[in-house]
């Protein structure tokens, strides 16, 4: 098929396999191994996007990650990816591209009117405009503005791939392949050290794939690079890691690495993880990322077929692709030069080089003399024409005097441009060191390492091909030495060609026109040109990172790795301070832009978070049951039966329960074991209440606060020996209040014989309640007396149940008689079962967690986290009782003597009861004196239970109200959208106040 | 100070916008001021402003280690909101809001406040109690705040995954409606030259190196890298860095500094309506005018001045905001950035006289100081100016940690983002 | 993350391991009767919060479950020394100038 | 499973199917077992060795293995004991009497956790999946134990054989951990 712009030969495709892809529909083709990017420019294909705030029609400008132009939308299983870079897209067949920020089509972009209308729209117009009417804001400029930003659209369906992680550890981990990551890898690898080799590319070798002027080992670098591979490839200790980009560098030599897995396939297995996400912890880090080229800031740089010159290189070497059939170079340094020389070598019309300098060196003029080759020293670009499409360039001359003056026109389908090179010290910067500018190099690269890490080659604004091996060898070695303490010697391969070249500059060229008037693109992404640097030092901002948030410069996808320095330079020039004072911007992760798919990992769906269950949960599900998120846990919530909403369910269960019995699922809750001499006296430091008389075999409700005062948790404690305590919290206090008990133990009271274990998943335990749960548990329980004589209330016992041992608590939640049975985990699921079948025969019912709340409800047990929320006292909750009066000390007791903890006017646990017994109150609505309280009245405070109680047949609240202690029988409001609710203010205990029916 | 408009662009649009005025000036410090602000972020200079222009107090300085706006207002997720559960905080941040609603036109400056709305996502039928709470809460005291079903939640935020099969299924959401976010750098920028119009010095790169005090143990100025500056008044507003500036007169506060994290997606077209939080798993989200879907993360656990933190913070926020947004997993970070929060046991900030007169302290708002910019430096200039708190700022002091008379957001189990 | 050497199973793990215990060598006062609401708000609220070297409690919860206590420098993230909870809190003036600092 | 240690005791569950059965890597349930968590003194740690039947290590991460019993350091003071099941009260009784009045805690964590055996040349790499610690041999010898996470899931590891491992998970994160070992070595079946 036709690709008018294919070479004949050459290049790393394999022009056997052709691929057809589309672009915005239309079909096209290319080879394997193309980029998205080189198959387009082979199509002869340039405009590829429209600029993000002029809609300007912009083509591919660079062959790597750092482009900022040649953004697509990548359609897969009929949804697309935006803003993925077409110069990092792999070819395969089928792939379909679209272009992105243009409407209706990338041709005809109405947006592009903003280009006209671009005086009325320099750096941070918008701060100064849109501010009136002021109603208009949201509802009419941001919605049109927003609508013109972003570049892609969002996907629109679920993404369904997967994304892998590993862990891994390395002694040297190398970042970039190119000449001297290689060497870096060869040399570290061969002294046994554990090496991962890294490349963003899908190919290693970096800038050795498209070298064509130099020999290693009197070898093809290409043939170099393969050889080194396939030796480091079979090595053990060596992992070679493609298409991987190192994007962010942490803490403690901590690496992240983003791999492309499927991404370059037509039809990936979808076993196989889309990406998978690289967290490395490396004993030493060589940051290999080489150096990319910088564009030249001349009016209109930004025209489709205007490209770096190394890029147009890489396209030819590499991709056997020529960027134009009349190409023009315009350059202030020498490797451009070498582009030119390909492309001429590739009987490519190379209608000019312009050099910035009055002198490059003759060794090149005159290798373009050989060729035929037009040279204009001392020139540059100043307007360059065609819209879609570059057609011409206009030359300036440099005078003497400063000025430029016109120096005609020529023609051209394409221009590569090279204003020098910028050391990639994005990696190093994140490592937290502080680049230092080399005046040689002309160029900021890396200083004093702060983290374990060196940097190597172009990164370390090094160049030529020996010194970049060289200097790759020493720093895989130094590497490797540092990481192991080993060392061993590797031949080290010898060059011939590919010195450095010289020359770069920095910053807006001269030109001969308005320079208020054109646009010189400096960040081509975010359409920020000279002028508007200029314009926000005018401004008065003069901090360089001002400028950057005020023009938007280096905040596009590629962070600036392609317009600090220019932007830098303008800077430095317009607040007349040397460019090492303007100061520079810090390179954040991630390196390229990278999938939050990555970061998110296997966390999803019922991976998300783990999903924790008891053994009655396959019963549950059986019964229909639905569940509560108590934590991490799964809580049976209630059991609908026959078509019963929650309000009829709950209702049912709850008067089963205190009717004949219920069957509850109290796994969940905290388990801990205390053993030891000192268990007594560690618990009485602990809760509030005293410890050291309860007898083996009795219980007792144990209060936990925290050393400020306030509660924190609470739970039955029973002592089943003198040295042995078992402990019961919250479900979802369990981790903290454990946590809590190590750290008091460990760090203020170290000398205490006791020890801790956490036993909450040792144990499945079942809460029988109601008068009949000693019927319903006598059955299968051996070994102990159950009789309220033998067994009283908060008593425990060990036991068997079923013949399986078992700790069985006579603790109640509900108000009746109740029993917690506690066996191992194993055996919870049979106990369950046993239970469930045995409540079926007394017209029991097993309950759920709402019904639980309605029964302590009406019992007026609190439940923490509820009816107390991290600001309320024992006395608040009217539990004076659970202190311990005469003890010396505990967790809280000092916190209580402050003096607004002991204040009048507290916010105190009561009961309300509304006037009208049917109206149920809300959760959280609020409490005050006044029928209809002004906007703004402090409220007296808020419910915090609230339920209809089948037992009183009657609503009940419990709410924490100011004073309230004090205030029973008053009656207050709660007040409502709809109007105020009266409510009485009474006792905590709504149903069985003696507690009778516990004592049976 | 020449005003900013629409013909005023359109003017220079002509002369090719050769003719604009510097924003603020970049003064050399005098040697005496009234009053010296330390900390040129959004607080600091929305408190000069005001010194200036509601308590005629002009001869004002703020003084800034680095640039004006770097810190923690350069890099927030610019959330505004004011649903707090106590009536405190609620009166605290509802002042805010109102200030925010006229703050682009008070300043001539566009500060983008847009409401757009904050909606706070309930998993839990705890978190619906919670919500409950502070919505009732919230209408007694005037502060709008109203319950959402998953399905109107869905409705407000078309990307908002509500199937009852996820992990944490949304059970509902509290809606701010006048919540929303503003341009986090035009509001330093907006107070820097308003503050300069009316006489206040912004002095940038110079660290406050000492504070001296007299005799009787009063304030007496600030030593810096450029000098001793006199001030009988010094209003110290450096969030991160307070306790460090603080120990400088000898006062330390119940504080601790924490690497915050936050990130931003590549750009895209409008896809995100409005501004979406859960506490429960952890993230929030919403979508800058440039198109970047702008997220916060959590907080690390030690105390850092590093201004980074650890990948596992942002891997525990992006997999939340998939799972509530799962089409977005393929949307890719662009940027990752942090800040130091200086947070109070309480999550309510100070803002206070200390115990050495003529020094005053705002610090404590931990992740959620943006939102309460304007209404934070209107009080704290009043603090200043009169000696005494404003009745907003009254509750925040420093003492409420010693009796016990906490404002404890943290406890009510709303996060103060 | 950070890399954190525990000094009880002798070896370097990743934060994610591990929880900050905050401020280290901040004693509980031992007799309430005798302790102030000044000395109770030092105990409970009042911290360093140092920008610089600074020593702090970690507890190996997903390990050996061990407190222990580390100086770190809070600008750099850099730990110079991990010790056991119990041994007496290091010099940090001294710590630093080692390292430097 | 001969050449692993603790061979008789860390057996896999007869009454349940693989987990997973890969060339690569296999997952299979372990068959319940005796645990115990053991906390003393350093002075009472010879004798507990003694009446448990082999000594409790003190090097940390390390394990001491008979046939019948295996002694997991999981702290200075902390020591998981396993036993096969029908010796549970055996060891308590044992432990109990010899120990007397010394003080120590004696813990039945038996049904606490569950286990899997992780075997195969992809086993280290399909626990480093979820696991950030370095398992090569030379960091994490045959016989190493630690706790650490899997994912979001507390862990316990031991190696018991160059491509061996147990996996220990509290009872209810066992499905979040299984099923994500699962899960994650998918990818090994693809081409």
């Amino acid at each position: 098929m036709s690709q008018p712009f294919r070479t004949e030969k050459g290049g790393r495709i394999d022009r056997a396999e052709e691929l057809t892809f589309t672009f915005d529909g239309e079909e096209l083709h290319g080879h394997a191994g193309d980029t998205l990017a080189s198959a387009l420019l082979a199509n002869g294909v340039h405009l590829v996007g429209r600029s993000f705030k002029y809609h300007r029609p912009r083509g591919i400008l660079t062959a790597g990650s750092e482009e900022p132009n040649a953004l697509v939308g990548v359609y897969r299983k009929d949804d697309q990816t935006p803003n993925l870079r077409a110069t990092q897209v792999e070819l395969y067949d089928g792939l379909k591209a679209i272009s992105q920020n243009r409407f209706p089509s990338l041709g005809f972009d109405v947006g592009a009117v903003n280009d006209l209308l671009s005086p009325l729209f320099p750096a941070g117009f918008y701060y100064k405009t849109f501010m009136w009417p002021k109603s208009f804001w949201d509802r009419v400029y941001e919605p049109i503005i927003r609508a013109a930003a972003g570049l892609g659209k969002p996907p629109k369906n679920p993404d369904h791939d997967s994304y892998g992680n590993l862990y891994a550890h390395c002694d040297v981990l190398i970042a970039g392949s190119g000449p001297s990551g290689l060497a870096a890898a060869l040399a570290a690898a061969e002294t046994g050290a554990k090496v991962i080799l890294c490349d963003e590319q899908a190919e290693f070798g970096g800038s050795l794939l498209s070298e064509s002027s130099a020999t290693i080992d009197g070898k093809d670098p290409a043939v170099w690079v393969a050889e080194a591979i396939a030796r480091l490839g079979a090595m053990d200790n060596v992992t070679l890691l493609p298409r991987t980009t190192a994007f962010g560098y942490f803490a403690h030599n901590f690496v992240a690495l983003a791999e492309r897995v499927t991404e370059h396939l037509a039809d990936p297995d979808p076993r196989l993880p889309r990406e998978r996400l690289w967290q490395v912890r490396a004993k030493e880090v060589v940051i290999a990322a080489g150096a990319i080229e910088r564009p030249m800031v001349f009016p209109e740089n930004d025209r489709p077929g205007i490209l770096l010159a190394d890029a147009g290189r890489t396209y030819l070497n590499r991709y056997g692709v020529k960027v134009g059939h009349k190409v023009l170079v315009a350059t202030a340094c020498d490797s451009a030069w070498q582009a030119a020389f390909d492309l001429a070598d590739h009987g490519v019309e190379v209608v000019g080089i312009i050099d910035l300098r009055e002198s490059p060196p003759e060794s090149l003029v005159a290798i373009a003399a050989a060729r035929g080759i037009r040279v204009e020293a001392g020139c540059v670009i100043t307007s360059t024409l065609g819209r879609k499409r570059i057609k011409a360039a206009l030359l300036g001359r440099l005078m003497t005097s400063g000025q430029v003056a016109s120096g005609g026109q020529i023609e051209c389908d394409a221009l590569l441009m090279s204003g020098g090179w910028t050391p990639t010290v994005s990696l190093f910067s994140q490592s937290r060191g502080k680049v230092v500018w080399d005046a040689e190099a002309g160029a900021f690269v890396p200083g004093k390492s702060v983290q374990k890490e060196r940097s190597t080659g172009a990164a370390n604004g090094l160049y030529g091909l020996q010194a970049s091996l060289a200097d790759g060898y020493a720093a895989g070695e130094g590497a490797a030495r540092a990481a192991t303490g080993k060392s061993a010697t590797i031949t080290h391969s010898r060059t011939s060609g590919g010195e450095a070249g010289s020359g770069g500059t920095l910053g807006a060229l001269p030109h001969d026109r308005n320079a208020s008037r054109v646009k010189a693109f400096v960040d081509y992404q975010n359409d920020v040109t000279a002028k508007d640097v200029k314009l926000a030092v005018r401004e008065g901002m003069q901090s360089i990172e001002h400028i950057k948030r005020y023009t938007t410069t280096g905040m596009a996808t590629d962070q600036g790795r392609l317009s600090n320095m220019n932007a830098l330079q303008i800077a430095s020039g317009a607040l007349d301070k040397p460019l090492t004072d303007v100061g520079l911007t810090t390179f954040r992760q991630p390196f390229t832009p990278t999938t939050f798919g990555l970061f998110a990992g296997v966390s999803r769906g019922d991976f998300f978070d783990p999903v924790r269950k008891t053994p009655s949960h396959d019963w549950v599900v059986a019964k229909g049951g639905l569940f509560e998120d108590v934590g991490q846990w799964k809580r049976a919530w209630y059991f609908p039966e026959n078509g019963e909403d929650m309000h009829a369910a709950v209702e049912r269960e709850c008067r089963t329960v205190r009717k004949s019995v219920g069957l509850f699922d109290a796994s969940t809750l905290g388990k801990i074991e205390v053993v030891g001499p000192d268990a007594a006296e560690f618990l009485e430091r602990m809760y509030t209440n005293p410890w050291k008389k309860l007898a083996p075999g009795r219980c007792r409700y144990g209060l936990l606060l925290n050393d400020a005062g306030f509660i924190t948790d609470d739970g039955v404690i029973g002592r089943l020996a003198d040295d042995r305590f078992h402990v019961t919290t919250t479900t979802g206090g369990a981790p903290s209040v454990f946590a809590t008990m190590e750290d008091y133990l460990q760090t203020e009271w170290p000398d205490l014989d006791v020890w801790i274990t956490s036993t909450t998943d040792q144990y499945a335990v079942a809460a029988v309640q109601g008068p009949k749960a000693r019927e319903v548990i006598a059955p299968f329980i051996e070994g102990i007396d159950l009789s309220a004589e033998a067994l009283p209330h908060m008593s425990v016992r060990e036991a068997t149940f079923c013949g399986v041992p078992c700790r069985l608590f006579r603790i109640s939640f509900t108000g009746e008689l109740g029993f917690e049975i506690n066996v191992s985990r194993r055996h919870g699921k049979m106990m369950w079962d046993t239970l469930a079948g045995e409540i079926a025969k007394h017209d029991g019912v097993a309950y759920g967690t709402e019904a639980m709340h309605v029964l302590r409800a009406e019992k007026g047990y609190i439940i923490i986290g509820q009816d107390t929320d991290g600001t309320v006292t024992p006395q608040d909750a009217g539990m004076t009782w659970a202190i311990g009066k005469k003890k010396f000390d505990f967790v809280g007791k000092r916190g209580l003597e402050r003096p607004d903890l002991k204040a009048e006017n507290r916010k105190q646990l009561v009961g309300l009861l509304t006037k009208d017994p049917k109206i149920k109150l809300e959760e959280g609505a609020q409490v005050t004196t006044l029928e209809n309280p002004a906007t703004g009245t402090p409220a007296e405070g808020h419910v915090t239970s609230s339920y209809f109680s089948p037992a009183l047949d009657r609503s009940i609240a419990l709410a924490i109200v100011k004073n309230g202690h004090a205030l029973e029988g008053k009656a207050l409001y709660v007040p409502m959208p709809e109007g105020s609710i009266p409510v009485e203010v009474t006792g905590t205990v709504f149903y069985d106040k003696e507690g009778a029916r516990l004592d049976v | 100070m020449k005003r900013y408009s629409f013909l005023e662009l359109a003017k220079n649009a002509f002369s090719a916008h050769q003719n604009w005025g510097r924003q603020w000036r970049s003064p050399e410090p005098k040697a005496e001021y009234d009053v010296v602000i330390v900390g040129a972020g959004g607080h600091g200079l929305a408190t000069a402003y005001y010194l200036a222009r509601e308590h005629g107090i002009r001869n004002v300085a703020v003084i800034e280690k680095g640039w004006l706006g770097g810190g923690n207002t350069g890099r927030n997720t610019t959330i505004v909101r004011s649903n707090y559960l106590w009536e405190e905080s609620a009166a605290l941040y509802n002042h805010a809001i109102g200030l925010w609603q006229n703050l682009s036109q008070e300043l001539n400056y566009n500060v983008m406040y847009s409401a757009r709305g904050v909606m706070m996502l309930a998993h839990t039928i705890h978190d619906v109690q919670v919500a409950q709470r502070h919505i009732h809460a919230n209408r007694l005291a005037g502060v709008q705040n109203e319950w959402l079903s998953p399905e109107q939640a869905k409705d407000y935020c078309p990307p908002l995954n509500i199937s009852k099969n996820i992990r944490y299924p949304v059970l509902g959401a509290a809606l701010q409606r006048v919540g929303g976010t503003a341009r986090h750098d035009a509001v330093a920028w907006g107070y820097a030259r308003g503050a300069d119009a009316l006489g206040v010095d912004i002095i940038q790169n110079c660290a406050v190196t000492g504070i001296r005090r007299s005799q009787d143990g009063s304030v007496e100025g600030v030593e810096t890298a450029k000098g001793f500056i006199k001030a009988g008044k010094v209003g110290v507003v450096t969030a991160g860095h307070t306790s460090v500036v603080m120990e400088m007169a000898g006062v330390r506060l119940p504080l601790e500094s924490f690497p915050l994290q936050a990130l931003v997606s590549e750009p895209i077209k409008p896809a995100f309506p409005c501004v979406v939080m859960s506490n429960t798993i952890h993230a929030y989200i919403s979508q800058s005018d440039k198109g970047e879907l702008v997220i916060g993360a959590g907080t690390d656990q030690y105390v850092s001045y590093s201004q980074t933190g650890g990948i596992h913070i942002s891997n525990h926020t992006i997999d939340a905001i998939c799972e509530l947004f799962p089409h977005f997993r393929r949307m890719r970070m662009l940027r990752n950035w942090g800040g130091i929060v200086d947070t109070t046991p309480d999550r309510s900030p100070i803002l206070s006289k200390t115990p050495v007169p003529g020094l005053y302290v705002n610090c404590g708002w931990g992740t959620g100081g943006f939102k309460a910019t304007p209404g934070s430096g209107h009080v704290f200039a009043h603090t200043i100016a009169r000696d005494e708190p404003h009745p907003i700022n009254a509750p925040f002091t420093i003492d409420r940690f010693r009796t016990g008379r906490l404002i404890d957001e943290a406890a009510a189990a709303a996060v103060a983002h | 993350m950070l890399l954190i050497y525990c000094p009880y199973c002798e070896i370097e793990r990743a934060e994610t391991e591990f929880r900050c215990g905050g401020e280290a060598h901040i004693a509980r006062p031992s007799d309430p009767e005798k302790t102030t609401d000044d000395d109770w708000v030092e105990f409970l609220y009042m911290r360093s919060n140092t920008k610089g070297i600074a020593a702090e409690r970690w507890r190996h919860i997903h390990g050996c479950g061990r407190f222990f206590n580390a100086v770190r420098d809070t600008v750099s993230d850099e730990f110079l020394k991990i010790y056991k909870t119990g041994e007496a809190k290091p010099d940090l003036e001294a710590l630093a100038r080692e390292a430097g600092k | 499973m001969s050449d692993l240690l603790a061979s008789d005791l860390i057996t896999p569950d007869a009454g349940e199917p693989p987990l997973l059965g890969l060339a690569s890597v296999s997952i299979l349930k372990v068959a319940p077992l005796a645990r115990f968590s053991f906390r003393a003194r350093t002075a009472s740690l010879k004798k507990a060795g003694t009446a448990f039947g082999v000594p409790l290590p003190v090097k940390p991460l390390t394990s001491e293995t008979t046939a019948k019993r295996a002694a997991l350091w999981m702290g200075p003071d902390e020591w998981t004991l396993l036993a096969p099941e029908e010796d549970l009260q055996a060891v308590i009784t044992g432990i109990g009497s010899k120990l007397g009045n010394e003080p120590h805690a004696l813990v039945d964590v038996s049904d606490r956790s569950e286990a899997v055996i992780v075997t195969g040349e992809k086993a280290a790499w399909l626990l480093n999946t979820g696991i950030f610690v370095d398992l090569s041999q030379e960091t994490f010898p045959v016989g190493t134990v630690t706790r650490t996470l899997f994912h979001k899931a507390p862990v316990m590891i031991w190696r018991i054989g160059p491509d061996a491992f147990v996996v220990e998970a509290w009872g209810s994160f066992m499905d979040y951990v299984a099923g994500l070992l699962v899960q994650c070595a998918q990818e090994l079946e693809a081409a």
